[in-house]
Order: structure tokens, then C-alpha cells, then sequence
């Protein structure tokens, strides 16, 4: 498969939107700066940046508890990223939600949720409404290995395949649900075979290979939009930072439980250096890379000078947005 | 509204079968899905003639999945629909609270306004007949506890139709909850599309001695009560409050300022039901009652199925002219 | 396969049980005698009655709006069970319940209840608790077709199969939930497979060979007793009468949307003649098999004398049973 | 109790963790299930030594399936086991509320007394820290809504400890609420076993001039508010409700028999919340009240991230001195 220079471009771009907004974000997390609960995704970056490069801009996306990423990949800005964390007025939610509702209608970007798998029956609503106004749109539900513990996701292949919905189901299985193992959590670890019994094809993919995703997912987006109906993926990957903040054990209560051997072999298959590689093999030089990153710094920078100068939402508007008139 | 459309009558089923075909063929982006919507075994003929004019494709009957379905509903409506769930039972809907309780009710707020949520959740009260206590349960004391939420449950046909109609061209969520006991109704229903305001209140009947604040189905039974009552020398008001959530507070208290005596009656459980809501707007204002407040209710027990047990489980207007004695026994 | 005599009359006479109760309903049903909800299993005897041959008197087993077959199976008698679907004091429930709330503990029949799929995790949870005290128990899990479009049901296969909890899950497949085809409510109707990437052993067996179905439940019994974990099986039935009442189209909805066709096709596999069939192939004679129907039709003679004169639930005792003392 | 008990402290979360011990070691039947059970990150160290003790075959960490798991637990004490089901957030819980209201809360009523459902459903209430509002709700008010239901949601220590214990002994499903927020307080806590009796109040602190019932977290605030507001000449008399259902409608009545003002302090919403069940109470009472009831609760507003909002969002003793000093302005 040979790529345009400017998708692997804007690839190579979003990867590291996310992968230094996630790691600017350390320093604040650590210091007690950013309060609200943050779900690094470092070390994920591949799944987002792979499966919205397959995305239209109209499409849609919901995400979960982790999705600065699903985020930042399909159309939300660091700006807004950085002043929502930071729970801000001039966030994307306002300063109302937080690192976990991240938010951006305009861009198809429909919302997140911490509630584990919350959000893929609302994406399966979204296939539905595009269904029903049969306007080509596609829903990516990302969402994570633990999810899977949960019935709803179930129920939602089933009316998915029964329908024919043009939905993705986008597992990201980092191999851990908080403080458990996926062998904790299911019998069966091979996720992806679970969407196979409700007739939804379904496939596991190397989610570290960014190309390997923006492959699987370009396929499963031109089956939804040509009605064939939902895709399941399983995206194998790993988290480098904790389930929240920086560091599980760093935080005090020692939770995180992954044996350092295994931590140490998956840094070895970081997506973004993976990534650089195959650049540097011909598309780019050292140079042309070293811009982006530049590019990418000075965004970010922008972006904390914006979130801190920001105001806080207005006490007297604590109840405003209940209901809209 | 003509002298024509006045004469009309229509059931109270019918009549939010006319609210459901008036908004799918205003607007396109109005659809119905959920367990049943073909079948007049679960929802009777609410969903008359739907399918054959919208198709299956905006009337979409469901596996029994009520979680992704109900979830879907909310999903669809942040993608701009404007979507109805139906659940034929309040019982099944347990299944779906996480969509309705944790989702739908806090999007627009957590999002911070960027995103609304204009779904209907509807739920049919279907109770009696010896059905236990899975296959009954009222409750939209839950629902209304929720910030996020309003809660409407029309007694009559008239309010049916105009409530559906709201709660379709509400941008929030808005559970619609109705009664299966008040489907074979009939009243004057005008022909046209109308809406009545969600939060409002209506006084069925003028009187000076006790107010009686009544929810849904309870609203037949206490005009009932009022028109005996009126026999014994009791006048009194009887409000029907029509939406739960918000509550017609300004209704309430401008009744029991006049009469100074509250009953609530309500077709949900005693405690912690939306009876104790309006009683507690009442003890917190400045009114001054003549007597305690007496709440009519379902008592704090499951529903049984034998029907002797279910005839002095469900409350009625005997139970309502009863409290009304007491009440005015010390009267002036 | 040879089954001692014994073991072939307990069989018959319990198909005969459940199918001679359900037939003596249709015309207490029919004239509003009966008033609650009756949901007759007629037609899908043989899961019941196979499935429960192969359990001993202290395994348990949970139903759901149809498990007047199941009841029986497992310890009830006719006369509780015809008391109760007449709400009487005397009932299984004491007429608390009515038809769809039948329940014996002390046979481990631990109970039945008409949210679709809500007694599946009652069920993994007698597992649970055979697993925890190590009684050697097993439970089974009765449930419909239509309640694999449950996510619970998918929850628990997974935690059954993680923990290896000793749960045999029994799907009747009747082909239809309430007005709904098996077509309108799975993209994929081969139900059973979807235990499998739960690492459930699943199978799927003929509902209708009493015989066949009581020999994949003593396997399944005997793997979940030792310790190999749940089993998963889906059994090809159908339902002679209504979806509740004798006739869903005589009641006056005409929600039976059934092909006269299948019907009748199904009418040509009736379990109990099948049975018969077998039964008078050498093991009893006509008069034999006579007797044991003479037997039954006594016992259904004497309980609804029983239940017609029972009393019913007094109305002073109304709040009895909400809470134990 | 002796003298050396009674100096023993114990954090309120250790005080959940010895009943936990306690319980386990006297009663073989009692296991404990949930997400987190091995986390302190999810539940403190209430389950400290738990594993380690009894096992992880009667102290089981589970996947993310909150309803089969809820349902496991109902079963599993409908099966003869005394079931304790952990929630760390009551958010989480709602997936499972098919289990506790369809099922656990009617089974025994259904089955006419003939299984009953020991099981404790253990819920974290757990907000703040600008976590939002799905992970912050207080849904008590749901739970107490619902017959055969029980409710505790102890503010101490000893409480928590005594009613723990109480609820893994109670025959019925118990609903058993702490809060985060709780977690570090620490007093005498006695090293024996002991029970509170599930539906009894406590006063805190007595008083003349009005009453504040008070609920969880809130109980700490209206004692706070008690302090202070004698030193501006109100004498309140505080009751800690430790219960939510039953309530204890007698140490309510008799206390605001006594005084004629009443504030409820709730950490729940307020449309629908347990505060206004009690104000119903009271006006169903012959009390004469000296002035109007007083609820102090979260406003009808989802749970804000930002934290300045959370500031305004959650009540604390201030609220309820400016309200006190309010119902006390037409003092005698
Ligand atoms: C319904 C629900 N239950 C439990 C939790 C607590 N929780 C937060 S994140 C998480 C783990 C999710 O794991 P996974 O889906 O694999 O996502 P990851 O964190 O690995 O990205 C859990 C259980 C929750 N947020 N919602
Ligand atoms: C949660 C829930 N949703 C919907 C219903 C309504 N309902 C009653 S029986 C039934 C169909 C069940 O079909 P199946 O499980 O195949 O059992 P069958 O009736 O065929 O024996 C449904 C949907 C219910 N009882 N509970
Ligand atoms: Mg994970
Ligand atoms: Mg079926």
C-alpha cells in the first residue's frame, strides 16, 4: 500500500498532537495544577490517529473515560483539549466536564463519558440516525478491553447486525481494566471473535502499526458507508502512563500492577518511533519531522498560555446548561 | 380550536397515536423505536397505521435489549433526531436507566450546553389484572429526582396529545409516562397539532375547602371524589398536575393558600414518592394548613397478583372522599 | 443409550405432568377463571422434563414467565402450582406471585420471574454460592430466546466461565419472542455459538427428543460438578399455545403471527407422541402408559378441587412479606 | 464496652473494614463481591486483609459487569448466602438496578415469604475533585422510593461499623451508602461486635430552638453548624438520620414536637430527595410548625467539574447557619 506524503503527513501530525499534549500534561497533573481525574492515553496514540484518518470530517465519534486522542484525531483542537482539562470556561465542555467529557459537535466529535461502555449504545444511536436519514455518515464507538465486560456492548452488535448500522466498534485493549489484567476479566482473551455469533465481521489488528490501522479501518468505513452494516476491531495496544494521572504507584496507592518486564517490552513497540521509522525510510527527512514536532510544541504552548489565562466558569452560572430553552 | 375540532373524541390511546403521526409528518427528524411498537399487545393502538405511513424504517420495533435500545434513542437525538423511546412496561425500563439516568440527563450540563439531547422516553404504567409486582411498578418518583429530567404523565386525552407533542419538540429529555388503565378514555381532542406547556398544571374543578393535587390516573379519581364530596358538603379543588417534573409549584401553593387542607394522590409508591415533593413545597412555604397534609398512595409494598390483595393495594376515590372526612371534620 | 424403566416413566410421567396441567388451564384461562398472565410451556415439555431428569433433588434451577414446566420438573407439585395460578393462599407463592412467580426452595427450585433474562444472574449467583461452599451443586438457568438479545446474559457467561462456576444456561429456543420472529431479533440465529468466545462449551440439541435433551444435561451436569465450569445449550422448541393464554389470536389482539405452516409442522413433532412413540417400541404397553395419564389426570382432578376451594390471601395481611423478620 | 475499647480509634473506613472482618470470620456464608474489592484505589482500605483472611473464593474482584454482578449477589443469597455487593461508585450501580429493584427488592413479597434476600448492596458515594456528574451521584432517594428495600448511610465510625454489621444480619436486602469524603474520620470505635439497629436516628447534640435532621456527610456539617450557631444564641438540636429508610419518623417528631422548626440536610438532590420525604413527615404530623421547613440539599443541577462550581454546588455548614439564623429571625 503506498500512502500520499500529506495523509502520512497529517497522520505523523495528529500522532504527535496527541502524544505531546498527553505528556504536557505530566508536570500540571503532578504538581495538583490539573485536579479533574485525566486518562493518559500515551502509548495508545495509533488507534485514534489510524482510525480518524479513515474518517470523513462529518462523521462521528464517541469516546470513553480515555479520549484526549479520539479527541484530538477527529477534529477538536488542543486549546480546547488543554482548557477543559484545566475545567475552564473556554474548554470544549465548558469547564463543566473535564478531562473525561470531551466534546465537539461541529466536528462530529458527539462526546465522551467515563461511564464503562456508556457510550456505545449512543453510538449505535448515531448509526442509527444515519440509517434512518441515510446520509453516508459512519460512527466510530471507541471504547476499551474492559468494556467488553459489559452486556450493553452485546446488545449492541446484535441491533447493529440486525439493522445493518454503519458503526465501527473500536476496541482498544491495552490488556488491563484499572488494577486487572484481561486474564482477570474474561475466560477468553481473544476479544475480537466475540462480535463473530451476532454476524458482525470482526478483526484483530496491531493497533501500534498506524498504518495497519488507518488499513483496517478505511476497509470497515467503506463497508458501513456501502451498507453492509457494523465492523468489529480489536486494537492490541498498551498504555505507557497509569490508569489515572502520571502513575498508578507514583500516586500512593501502588495500584498499578503490570509486571515491568511487560511494561518494558511495549515501550519497545512505541507507535510513534515505529512510526518515524518508516518515515525516515524515504517519505521524510530528520528535518521535515523535527518541523512538525516544532509545529506541535508551539501549539501546545499556545494552548496552556490560553487554558491558564482562561476564565473559570461563573458561580452564578452553575445552572445554566440544565435544559436548553 | 373550532366548534367542529371541539366535538371530536378520541381515546386516549388515539389521542397520542394523533400526536405521534401530526410530529413524523412534521418532521423528519422524529422517529419512534422500542419493544412492541407493532404489536397492539404492548403498546394498544398507540402506534396505529405508523408503519404503513413512515415505514420501519423511522417505526422500529426492537429486540428486548432495552439498554442499547434506549441508549441508541439518546444517541440518535445528539446526532440532531428527534427520537421516542417506548417501553410497554416502567418495569423493563430498569434495564435502560444507565442511558436515561447517567446520559441523557446530564449530556447537555457535563457538555456544557454544546450538546442537547431531545429524546422522549415513554413509559406505560400497565398494572392490575393479577400481575405481581414485576409487571406494575409506577415510577416516575426516580425519574423526577433527576436534574435533567422532566416528567410528564397526561391524565386525560387531551393532555396526551398535547403533552406528547411536547415532550417531541422538547430539546431535553422528557419521560412521557402514561397509564394503560387510562387508554380506553374519551374526550374532545382537537384535530390540530397543539402542545401544552410541560410544567403546567390544570384545575379540574373549583372548591374552597381542601385541595386535592392529583397525578394521572388518580386525577379521574379524585374529580370523582370531588363530585361526591360536593354531596356531603365538601367543596373541593381538584388539581390535575399533569407534568411531575418540574411541579406547578405556583398551582399547588395558590390552591392551598385558599383552602388551607392538602391531599396528594398519586398512583406511585408512599415514600419518597412524588407525594412527598408536593408536600414538602407546601410545609416549606408560608402557608399556614387548617390540618395535616394526607398523602394518598400506593402503600410501601411490592404489588400483589391476587386480585382481592390488588383491589385494597391500588387506592381510589374512596380512599380519597375518606381522608377528605377526616380532614374537615375539624373544618372552620 | 439404555435408560433403566424407572428412569424412562419418571420421564414420561413428568411430560405428562406439565402437559396435562397446561391443557386443564386453557379453560379456566379461557372463561376468566384464571386471571393472572399464564404463559403455558405446551409444546416445549421435553426441555423441562429432560433437562431436570438429570439434576439431583438439591440442584437448582431458576425460571422465567414460562416455568410452570419447570417447576414441576424440579419438585412442585400440581396442586401448588394450580393454587397459585389461581392467586390462593395455598399457592406455591401463596398467591402473591400468580403464574410467572413459581418457587420451591425447598426442592431447589429457587424461583421464576418474568423480567426477560433477570433471573440469569440470580442463577450465576447459586452457582456462585456452590462454588464458594463447595456443595457440589448445580444450577440451571431457564430462559428464552428472546432473552440472549439481554446483555446480562453475555455478562454472565463470562463471569460463569472466568470463575468456572458450575451453571448449566438452557436456552428454549421456540423460534419467537412474544410477536417477534427469531429473524426480527438476531442477525444470526444460531444462538448457541455465542457462548463460545466466552469459552463456554456450547451445544445445541433437538428441544423436542426428551431423550437427547436429558443426555447433553447429564454431561453438562457432570462437567459442572467437577469443576470444569458452565455449559451453554440451546434447545430447538416451540410453543403449541399462545405467547400467554391458549391462543394469542382468539384473545382478540391477533398477535400470533406465526405461519399456520410452521405450526402445524412443529404439531407433527410433538414431544410427548414422540416419547410415546419410543416408550411403546418395547419398554411399556398402551395400558401402561394409560394408567400413568390416569394417574396425572387424578392428581390435576385433586388440585384444582384444592385450589378452587382454597381461600384467598386475606386483606389484612396485605404488607405481609415485605420485609423478614 | 470497656474502658480500653472505648479509646481504641479507628478510621471510618477501618471501621467498614472490621465489621467486614468480623462478619466474615463468625459467618461463613458471608462473601463480599465487587469491582475493586482488591483496589484501594476503588475502595480505600475497607477490604484490607480481606483476601489475604477469607480468599479470594469469598473476596472476588470482578470485570466491569456491574448488573450480572449485582445479580450474582442477589442470587447467591437467595441460594442461603449472606451476599455483600460493592459498588465504588453509585454511578456504576445503576447498571445493576434490575437486580436490586426488580428482583431483590420483591422477592420475597412475590414468592410469598417463601425466599428471602440477605444480601448488603454496598455503594460508594464518591464526588468531588472535579470528577462530574457521573461520577459523583447520591442516589439514596431512588433506593428509599423502593418497598422491601432498607437504606443506611451511617456518618460515623461507629456507625459504620454497627451498621454494616447490621445489614450483612438483616434478612432483606440492604442498601448500605458511605461516602469518600467519610473515609478518614476517626473516633472510638468499640473492637467487639455490635449492631445498630437499621431505622434509628441519633441525636447529635440537643437543642430547643430548631431541629436539623441530617443525613451522611451532612450530619458532620450540622454538628459544625451546631457549634456555631450557639455562640449566636440558637440552640440547635441535631439528629443524625444514619437510616434513610426506615426513617426514624418518632426522633424526628418528637424532636420538632419540641422545637417547631425543622431543617433537613441532605447530600442528595433536592426534587424528589429523602429531605423531602421527612419535611412530609412532619406536615402530615399534627405538628404546628413556628415556621416553614428548611431543605438543604444539592440544588436540581447535575454534578459540575469545575471546581469552583463544585464550591457553590455542595452544601456545607454555612448554608445551614444562614438558614438557622433565617427561621430563627421570628423567634418567639
Ligand atoms: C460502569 C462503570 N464501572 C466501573 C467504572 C470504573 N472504571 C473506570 S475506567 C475502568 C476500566 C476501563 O478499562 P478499559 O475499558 O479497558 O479502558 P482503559 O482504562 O484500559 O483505557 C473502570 C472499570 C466506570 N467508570 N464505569
Ligand atoms: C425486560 C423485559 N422486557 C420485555 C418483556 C416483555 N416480554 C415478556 S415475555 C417476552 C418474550 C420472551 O421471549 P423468549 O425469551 O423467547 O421466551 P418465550 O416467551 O418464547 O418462552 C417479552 C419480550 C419482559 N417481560 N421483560
Ligand atoms: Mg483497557
Ligand atoms: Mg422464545
Amino acid at each position: 500500500m503506498i500512502y500520499s506524503k500529506s495523509i502520512l503527513r497529517s497522520i505523523y501530525y495528529t500522532l504527535l498532537q496527541i502524544r505531546l499534549c498527553e505528556e504536557s500534561l505530566i508536570a500540571p497533573i503532578s504538581n495538583g495544577e490539573v485536579k479533574c481525574p485525566v486518562h493518559l492515553c500515551t502509548g495508545q496514540e495509533a488507534v485514534a490517529a489510524g482510525v480518524c484518518a479513515a474518517l470523513s470530517p462529518t462523521d462521528y465519534v464517541f469516546g470513553n473515560h480515555r479520549s484526549h486522542g479520539h479527541f484530538l484525531a477527529h477534529g477538536g483542537t488542543i486549546k480546547e483539549l488543554i482548557a477543559e482539562v484545566y475545567c475552564k470556561e473556554t474548554g470544549c465542555s465548558r469547564g463543566r466536564g473535564g478531562s473525561m467529557h470531551l466534546c465537539k459537535p461541529a466536528t462530529g466529535m458527539l462526546g465522551s463519558a467515563p461511564i464503562v461502555a456508556g457510550t456505545i449504545s449512543l453510538a449505535l444511536g448515531s448509526a442509527l440516525a444515519s440509517a434512518i436519514c441515510q446520509d453516508k455518515k459512519v460512527t466510530v464507538s471507541f471504547f476499551g478491553d474492559g468494556a467488553t465486560g459489559e452486556g450493553v456492548l452485546y446488545e449492541s452488535f446484535n441491533f447493529a447486525a440486525l439493522k445493518k448500522l454503519p458503526i465501527i466498534f473500536a476496541c482498544e485493549n491495552n490488556l488491563y481494566s484499572t488494577h486487572m489484567s484481561i486474564r482477570e476479566c474474561r475466560a477468553n482473551g481473544t476479544i475480537y471473535k466475540s462480535g463473530l455469533p451476532f454476524s458482525v465481521p470482526s478483526f484483530r489488528v496491531d493497533g501500534n502499526d498506524v498504518l495497519a490501522v488507518f488499513a483496517v479501518a478505511k476497509k470497515a468505513a467503506l463497508a458501513c458507508r456501502s451498507g453492509k452494516g457494523p465492523v468489529f476491531i480489536e486494537f492490541m495496544t498498551y498504555r505507557f502512563r497509569g490508569h489515572v494521572g502520571a502513575d498508578d504507584n507514583v500516586q500512593g496507592v501502588h495500584t498499578d500492577i503490570r509486571p515491568k518486564k511487560e511494561i518494558a517490552g511495549w515501550f519497545k513497540k512505541d507507535p510513534i518511533r515505529r512510526f518515524e521509522r518508516y518515515l525516515l525510510n524515504g517519505v521524510f527527512g530528520k528535518a521535515e519531522l523535527l518541523k512538525i514536532k516544532e509545529q506541535v510544541d508551539a501549539e501546545i504552548n499556545d494552548a496552556f498560555n490560553f487554558a491558564l489565562k482562561s476564565p473559570c466558569p461563573q458561580e452564578s452560572d452553575l445552572g445554566k446548561y440544565v435544559f436548553k430553552k | 380550536m373550532s366548534s367542529k375540532n371541539k366535538k371530536r373524541k378520541l381515546s386516549y390511546s388515539l389521542a397520542i397515536n394523533e400526536a405521534l403521526h401530526q410530529m413524523m409528518s412534521k418532521d423528519k427528524s422524529v422517529f419512534l423505536i422500542g419493544q412492541g411498537v407493532k404489536s397492539p399487545w404492548y403498546v394498544g393502538n398507540t402506534t396505529r397505521g405508523l408503519i404503513a405511513k413512515f415505514g420501519e424504517n423511522r417505526v422500529i420495533d426492537t429486540p428486548v435489549s432495552e439498554n442499547a435500545i434506549t441508549g441508541a434513542a439518546v444517541g440518535a437525538a445528539i446526532a440532531g433526531m428527534r427520537s421516542i423511546v417506548v417501553h410497554p412496561r416502567l418495569d423493563f425500563m430498569i434495564y435502560g436507566f444507565d442511558p436515561i439516568i447517567n446520559q441523557a440527563a446530564n449530556w447537555y450540563y457535563m457538555n456544557g450546553g454544546k450538546a442537547s439531547v431531545p429524546v422522549v422516553i415513554w413509559g406505560i404504567i400497565n398494572r392490575g389484572g393479577e400481575q405481581g409486582a414485576q409487571h406494575s411498578q409506577a415510577l416516575h418518583a426516580m425519574f423526577a429526582h433527576v436534574p435533567g429530567l422532566k416528567v410528564v404523565m397526561p391524565a386525560t386525552p387531551y393532555d396526551a396529545k398535547g403533552l406528547m407533542i411536547a415532550a417531541i419538540e422538547d430539546n431535553n429529555p422528557v419521560v412521557f409516562i402514561d397509564d394503560r388503565w387510562l387508554y380506553s378514555l374519551e374526550e374532545a381532542v382537537p384535530r390540530e397539532r397543539y402542545s401544552i406547556s410541560i410544567g403546567k398544571g390544570v384545575i379540574r374543578r373549583k372548591g374552597t375547602d381542601l385541595t386535592i393535587a392529583a397525578i394521572s390516573y388518580m386525577a379521574h379519581e379524585a374529580c370523582k371524589a370531588g363530585e361526591e364530596l360536593e354531596k356531603l358538603g365538601i367543596s373541593a379543588e381538584i388539581i390535575d398536575l399533569r407534568s411531575v417534573k418540574p411541579l406547578d409549584k405556583e398551582i399547588i401553593l395558590d390552591s392551598v393558600q385558599k383552602t388551607g387542607r392538602l391531599i396528594v394522590a398519586d398512583v406511585g409508591w408512599k415514600t419518597g414518592g412524588i407525594s412527598a415533593e408536593i408536600a414538602a413545597l407546601v410545609a416549606e412555604s408560608p402557608i399556614v394548613l387548617k390540618s395535616p397534609i394526607k398523602r394518598i398512595t400506593l402503600p410501601d409494598i411490592p404489588a400483589p397478583a391476587n386480585g382481592n390483595l390488588e383491589k385494597c393495594y391500588y387506592p381510589n376515590k374512596n380512599d380519597i372522599i375518606i381522608e377528605a372526612q377526616k380532614l374537615l371534620r375539624n373544618k372552620k
